[in-house]
């Protein structure tokens, strides 16, 4: 008797849940990113809220809106969390690794101050008095400002430069937009060959400021075999189609501004 | 790789990659609640593991059965039935158990990492590797309630698992084995677990780069 | 009587009397250099345009850069002599400006003035043009093309003019010394504004620590019509544009307004004198009141032409006491570090102070213990440390909503704040993030049309 | 009047006394998770007091009029579960199509609230206390606002952790556990109120 | 010649944080001397002890986790301090070396060092310490120097409610060693208050609080604002500037927040004493208090109005 009643109960109850969702998913059907349905998929599904949104459809919103870190569900395990990258990747990673380099070797006592400045740590705002505290108007400030911005910890600041480990850089580009002089460029890591100057004034000027810049002489153009060099305004630029890293345009460079990576 | 090596990994996966209670920090509620002693830990461990493994069984099995749009519902009645199943059981036969543990035995069912797995690994393996599944978490999660029953217990009542191992002379910390010691060892167990995972990683990481 | 003052607010170097002993009681002397160097972006707006080339002669008062538009004003010469040099050079901000250079042959000739008579009977529709004829910024330190103050949109009606003789920023008395020797001149500044835009009341407010100047002021002041003086409680910021006007009148400028909203206009002492110069001797702006102090042999207050350069100054003075670490033009609160000694001054330059190498070191910033100083010192009513808390972690929009944009950057916070936090240099740069994006915004919506 | 007062007491013992975070262990998933934000969190409380409410109601009913009658009381657990689950499912039906405003503040929190224990447990504790309907649906709202308490208390405090200095290895959840120890203790001043 | 450049304010007020936490020991000064004199050495033993753990632990901590080493800032110094008063004089002494350890690396070095913690380090340790060994706390002494025989163990004067209002006011009473002498403690409020290290707000609404609800509970309001911990409590402890609101009318709420679960818990709850919960759990709302409490922005009050 007893069992039956404990069967019938399941039933009934089973049958009006049942009913109620089949009701449910009928009546109130919504269109979706299709990538939200796929990665609730991959989700552990459970609504625990261990990610900090409202269950696993909030999550999966928030991944494809960006907002949320892929890894960010615990019960989907590594798997899961690869396959979430997958859905949501498919355009990102094509072609060569980048890595940001720092365009600038105007550490202290290679470029000269103009000032000392003795304030709030940031390059944007020290910047914007009288001209920056190096002469130098395209020099590193040297406060770290790219550092803070930083979450893989691959920037070390050295006498007032910043030095990026290409190991641990991920080239996501966030030092990039952090620097108030824009000395920090995206390059493929392949491309060893690097200019490390962004000085386009005038030879006297640019001596005048720092002992690295690049003055634009022109050696570096004349020794290069494969015409992958440019000189604009003063400046020397390596064309990355045609250089073939041999490294002959730096050992002529008399400022010692064209680096071997 | 081969088929045994295969589980055993899906074991290990669950005792130490994903360990549910100090990893994915799934489960909470439990892991709180019953940890103020060692041996209460290992039982709702060990309900919480016969649950996994009979629950991630069943569903494998009927995985292909269950329609897709209400397979939670049919989930949490899989998971139910054993979990009053456990419950009439330990009712039955050591009741002082089920009385310290009292009304998380029912919770089993809502318990994130049961439903978790069902939905993530049971409902689309096989039923070996599934029970492997199951019986991995399931000892993940009992070997973190024992550790952390074993600390409270430690520290909070001189002994473990009932030895008085103190001494008479030890005052025992009251506070561990009250609800905020709960959460105080919790968190700093889990920081000293994220500490020895980022240490090793690191460590992990030197070498590669020193072979690289 | 219960002195009128403003919420909040501080009282700097307290004990120092505000760092103004050396020189309160020392009258203004007149100092002309060898040689000027004058800029062309003196005021807030659109530069001027230098309308003369290398070597060409000028005399005193001879316009030099015309106006660069509505929200401009022409540049006179400051001394008579020879144009050595027309070139860009690095300032006080960003990029360059272009500047004036001119040797100084102690001719002392003038141009040729046109004064337009006593301000009582002069046309009261000349007043504003020669205002901007005569190239007047506010002389306080904004610098903002005075006539631009003075031009109200349709509709608005202004019942009160404040002069502003707060001078609350520490170590300057430039104002107080003007107040005590030109106290007729201020008032006739005054008056040639109210009547020029037909205002009834016209408010000198005085804090009550310059009892000497209030006395000269009420004395000038005595049987012009609708003016009078307020003594005001000593306190800092009570300069600032809003604090006075909530000072003295009750009224509190609506957030993102102007003082006009209130049906107030505040002019500083000294563009009260200089307007008083333009309309009754025809004179433009070219020499200003300027306190030379802190690690000088003799601290004085000078009467400098525009663009005296930093080096002859200090040697106006004696030269340095001590090895300088630090020379900013203003007071120490609001005032702007220059890089080197050969910086020349401006129209809006009422200070020189030189700090020795142990008062410049700034110490670093330690951990904040949330006491809750900055907001009690804060005038605007701000808390600084959750605006701190979101601009160091780059969350703009968050500041935003905090209010960052009524911070008028007085440095009241950081000054109290005994953990030593760049609170307002962060407040500056968060504010310049914000109306930078504003900007872009707007580009974009502009674009999108 | 004693009716009245006996209920005051029962609320603070909900409460504070028996705060079902911090002297329970019930609902730690979502007070853990949905804390880093005081508006969501209040929300999130909200939707769990109204759930829990009509949770109580709901499962009273069906165990003192179905399971009881019929003499299968091993059967709550499963009942329970699934009264919680077709509640929330219809709740959120309801509301949808009732009050969207209403759905759209707490609609999104509806199907984290099945998994939340709080509400089976609240269910549980009715069964097992023996309380009857007044006192179960009681039980229900308060130990929920307790909860909401509890979860807008912990979100401040997560709030201004978010500028904090604190060590690489205990953000997250470890300092959160480490912050509701702390406030454990202090809610431990309310002990003995009843 | 390169000179320095800094941005505005170019001068600070003399008072950093090291200078304030110096104000905040002299202020403690004289109920610190009052103790030793009236518990003896027993007393001074087990500040010194709860002192030196307190520093030592900060030292250790920054030391280890390679942080800029603070200890001069004087913090640590001020936790220890106000712990050991917080204790029974015949408290033995690892409850200090606990107490204190427990306060610097739980409470304030686990959430990131000064400023970043949430809770009162010194009232945090004191609620451990009396969960975890409630004999220990709550077993206090005569203090010797009255009664002349030593070691006289009492219950609390809240539970007993013999003692007189003079000795109350004198610290003729067993309690711990911070809390006997009210008149020590209003002369560490003076100081506090001169050098303007606190505001009148706290102290003075804490204690009309607790005054107000005690009389509304039906308590002599006199008696329970002179006994058990309130006054000091009030000076020194809900006073700490990491965990109470910045603003003035936030202190205000904050103060009588803690009066009022004072007055509960002392009328209701289990515990006689109720000071360190009432500033605990304040502690916890005051993040919640410093953000939804509206501020008086100039120029934005009409806009208040509008909406």
């Amino acid at each position: 008797m007893i069992i039956l009643y404990a069967g019938l109960l399941l039933g009934i109850l089973g049958l009006i849940f049942g009913g109620v969702l089949t009701f449910a998913a009928k009546k109130f059907h919504v269109e979706v990113d299709e990538r939200v349905e796929q990665i609730k998929e991959c989700l552990g599904g459970a609504n625990c809220g261990a990610c900090g949104y409202a269950g696993c459809d909030a999550f999966a919103q928030a991944v494809v809106d960006g907002k949320a870190p892929i890894d960010g569900c615990a019960p989907a395990g590594a798997k899961g969390i690869e396959k979430i990258g997958k859905i949501m990747g498919m355009e990102a990673n094509v072609g060569e690794r980048m890595v940001a380099r720092v365009l600038c070797q105007g550490a202290k006592g290679v470029a000269l101050d103009r000032y000392e400045y003795d304030g709030y740590k940031s390059c944007a705002v020290a910047a914007g008095l009288a001209g920056g505290p190096k002469a130098c108007r395209f020099s590193c400030i040297g406060l770290g400002d790219c550092q803070d911005k930083c979450k893989f910890d691959a920037i070390t600041m050295k006498d007032g430069l910043a030095h990026i480990d290409p190991a641990k850089c991920t080239a996501c580009g966030a030092c990039v937009k952090a620097c108030p002089r824009s000395i920090i460029s995206l390059l493929p890591v392949s491309q060893s060959v690097i200019v490390r100057c962004r000085n386009t004034d005038t030879a006297r000027a640019a001596r005048a400021v720092c002992m690295d810049a690049c003055i634009g002489c022109g050696r570096c153009k004349k020794q290069c075999q494969y015409d992958a060099i440019i000189v604009e305004n003063g400046l020397a630029r390596i064309d990355h189609e045609k250089c073939t890293r041999c490294g002959e345009c730096a050992a002529v460079c008399p400022c010692k501004c064209i680096v071997i990576e | 790789m081969s088929e045994k090596m295969k589980l055993g990994k899906v074991i290990s996966n669950g005792i130490v990659t994903e360990n549910p209670t100090f990893r994915l920090v799934l489960g909470t509620c439990p892991t709180l609640a019953v940890t103020t002693s060692a041996i209460n830990g290992l039982g709702m461990g060990a309900a919480a593991t016969f649950v996994l493994i009979c629950s991630n069984l069943v569903i494998s099995l009927l995985r292909n059965f269950i329609p897709d749009k209400v397979r939670i519902p049919a989930f949490i009645v899989v998971i139910c039935t054993f979990v009053t199943m456990v419950q009439l059981l330990m009712q039955a036969f050591i009741p002082s158990l089920y009385d310290a543990l009292g009304i998380f035995i029912p919770l089993i069912v809502v318990n994130c990492i049961i439903l978790a797995r069902a939905e993530a690994f049971a409902s689309k393996n096989g039923p070996v590797a599934s029970a492997c599944d199951g019986l991995g978490m399931g000892i993940g999660f009992t070997v973190a309630l024992v550790i952390l029953g074993s600390i409270r217990e430690l520290i909070g009542n001189g002994s473990i698992f009932g030895m008085n191992v103190l001494g008479a002379s030890y005052e025992p910390m009251l506070l561990i084995v009250l609800a905020s010691g709960g959460f105080l060892t919790y968190g700093l167990m889990l920081g000293l677990f994220n500490l020895i995972v980022k240490k090793s990683e690191d460590k992990k990481k030197r070498k590669e780069a020193e072979a690289a | 009587m219960l002195k009128k003052t403003f919420k909040r607010g501080i009282h700097p170097l307290h004990r120092q009397g505000s760092g103004k002993n050396a020189t309160k009681n020392l009258p203004i002397e007149n100092y002309v250099s060898d040689s000027v160097v004058i800029h062309m972006s003196m005021n807030i707006g659109a530069p001027a345009v230098p309308c003369v080339k290398k070597g060409d002669h000028v005399k005193i008062g001879q316009v030099i850069g015309t106006a660069g538009g509505f929200v401009s004003v022409p540049v006179h010469a400051s001394i008579a002599g020879e144009v050595t040099a027309v070139e860009p050079i690095p300032y006080l901000g960003t990029g360059n400006v272009t500047a004036v250079t001119i040797k100084n042959d102690f001719s002392d000739e003038w141009v040729e003035l046109h004064p337009l008579g006593s301000v009582e009977n002069v046309d009261p529709s000349l007043v504003i043009p020669a205002i901007r004829e005569a190239g007047i910024t506010g002389m306080g330190g904004a610098s903002f093309p005075t006539h631009v103050k003075l031009t109200f949109k349709e509709g608005a009606v202004c019942d009160t003019i404040i002069v502003n003789g707060a001078e609350c920023e520490t170590h300057l008395t430039a104002d107080h010394r003007l107040m005590l020797e030109n106290s007729v001149r201020i008032v006739d500044g005054l008056r040639a504004v109210m009547r020029a835009l037909i205002v009834p009341k016209g408010i000198i407010a005085i804090e009550d620590n310059k009892p000497d100047a209030i006395a000269a002021m009420q004395k000038a002041a005595a049987g012009r019509i609708g003016v009078q003086v307020a003594v005001l409680k000593t306190k800092y910021p009570q300069g600032g544009e809003k604090q006075l006007i909530e000072a003295v009148s009750g009224r509190q400028v609506p957030s993102g307004g102007l003082p006009i909203d209130v049906g107030v206009v505040v002019l500083n002492v000294g563009t009260c004198a200089a307007i008083a110069d333009a309309v009754i001797d025809g004179m433009p702006l070219v020499s200003r009141v300027c306190t030379v102090t802190g690690c000088v042999k003799e601290p004085k207050n000078l009467r400098i032409p525009v663009g005296t350069i930093v080096e002859d100054m200090i040697g106006a003075c004696g030269g340095f006491s001590e090895d300088p670490g630090k020379i900013f033009f203003g007071g120490a609160m609001t005032g702007i570090a220059i890089p080197n000694i050969q910086t020349p001054t401006a129209k809006s330059t009422n200070g020189v102070v030189v700090f020795n190498e142990a008062e410049s070191r700034s110490k670093d910033e330690s951990p904040c213990i949330r006491c809750g100083k900055c907001v009690a010192a804060c005038p605007i009513g701000l808390n600084p440390y959750q605006i701190k808390v979101a601009a160091d972690a780059s969350d703009f929009a968050a500041a935003e909503k905090l209010h960052v944009m009524d911070c008028m950057l007085c440095g009241s916070c950081a000054y109290m704040c005994p953990a030593r936090r760049w609170l307002t240099p962060s407040f500056r740069f968060a504010k310049d993030k914000i109306v930078a994006e504003r900007k872009a915004a707007a580009a974009k919506g502009g674009s999108d049309k | 009047m004693t009716e009245n007062m006996n209920i005051l007491l029962f609320f603070v013992s909900c409460v504070l006394t028996n705060n079902f975070i911090f002297s329970r262990f019930l609902g730690c998933c979502p007070f853990l998770g949905v804390s880093n934000k005081v508006e969501t969190s209040l929300s999130m409380g909200l939707a769990v007091t109204f759930v829990m409410t009509i949770a109580s109601l709901f499962c009273y009913m069906i165990y003192n009029w179905l399971l009881v009658p019929l003499g299968i009381t091993f059967m709550s657990t499963i009942a329970f579960i699934l009264v919680i689950a077709a509640l929330v499912q219809f709740v959120e039906m309801f509301l949808k199509k009732s009050s969207p405003t209403l759905y759209s503040a707490l609609g999104i929190y509806l199907p984290l609230i099945t998994t939340n224990c709080a509400v089976l447990g609240v269910a549980t504790l009715n069964m097992n206390n023996g309380y009857n309907l007044l006192y179960s649906v009681l039980n229900g709202t308060f130990s929920a606002l307790g909860f909401t308490l509890a979860i807008v208390l912990m979100a401040g405090v997560r709030e201004r952790l978010e500028s904090s200095h604190i060590p690489a290895c205990m953000k997250g959840f470890p300092i959160t556990l480490v912050s509701a120890g702390l406030m454990a203790v202090a809610f431990m001043g309310f002990s003995g109120l009843v | 010649m390169n000179l320095r450049i800094s941005t505005a304010p170019h001068i600070h007020h003399p008072v950093t944080t090291q200078r304030l936490m110096i104000y905040v020991l002299l202020a403690l000064l004289p109920t610190t001397a009052v103790g030793i004199y009236a518990f003896g050495l027993p007393a001074l033993m087990l500040l010194a002890i709860s002192c030196v753990t307190a520093v030592l632990s900060e030292f250790l901590w920054q030391k280890i986790a390679k942080k800029r080493v603070l200890i001069s800032d004087c913090s640590a110094l001020v936790t220890g301090l106000i712990l050991g008063l917080n204790l029974p004089a015949n408290a033995p002494w690892w409850l200090a070396v606990i107490g204190s350890a427990f306060a610097v690396l739980l409470v304030k070095q686990l959430f990131g060092g000064l400023g970043d913690n949430f809770l009162n380090p010194a009232m945090a340790a004191r609620a451990v310490l009396l969960a975890s060994w409630p004999v220990h706390m709550t077993s206090f002494v005569l203090p010797t120097f009255f009664s002349g025989a030593d070691a006289v163990t009492g219950a609390t004067p809240l539970a007993t409610k013999s003692a007189q209002l003079m000795d109350l006011f004198m610290g003729n009473i067993p309690g711990t060693i911070g809390e006997v002498s009210k008149v020590a403690i209003l002369l560490g409020l003076l100081i506090l208050l001169f050098t303007r290290t606190i505001t009148w707000h706290i102290p003075f609404t804490m204690v009309a609080s607790v005054f107000v609800f005690s009389w509304l509970f039906g308590a002599d309001p006199v008696y329970a604002i002179l006994s058990g911990g309130v006054l000091f409590g009030a000076v020194f402890m809900a006073t700490d500037y990491v965990t109470n609101p910045m603003t003035a009318s936030g202190k205000m709420i904050y103060a009588a927040g803690i009066g009022l679960i004072i007055a509960v818990i002392r009328q209701f709850g289990a515990y006689p004493e109720g000071v360190t919960y009432g500033i605990l759990l304040m502690n916890i709302a005051t993040p919640l208090i410093d953000r939804f409490l509206p501020q008086k922005i100039y120029g934005r009050q009409k806009e208040v109005k509008k909406a």
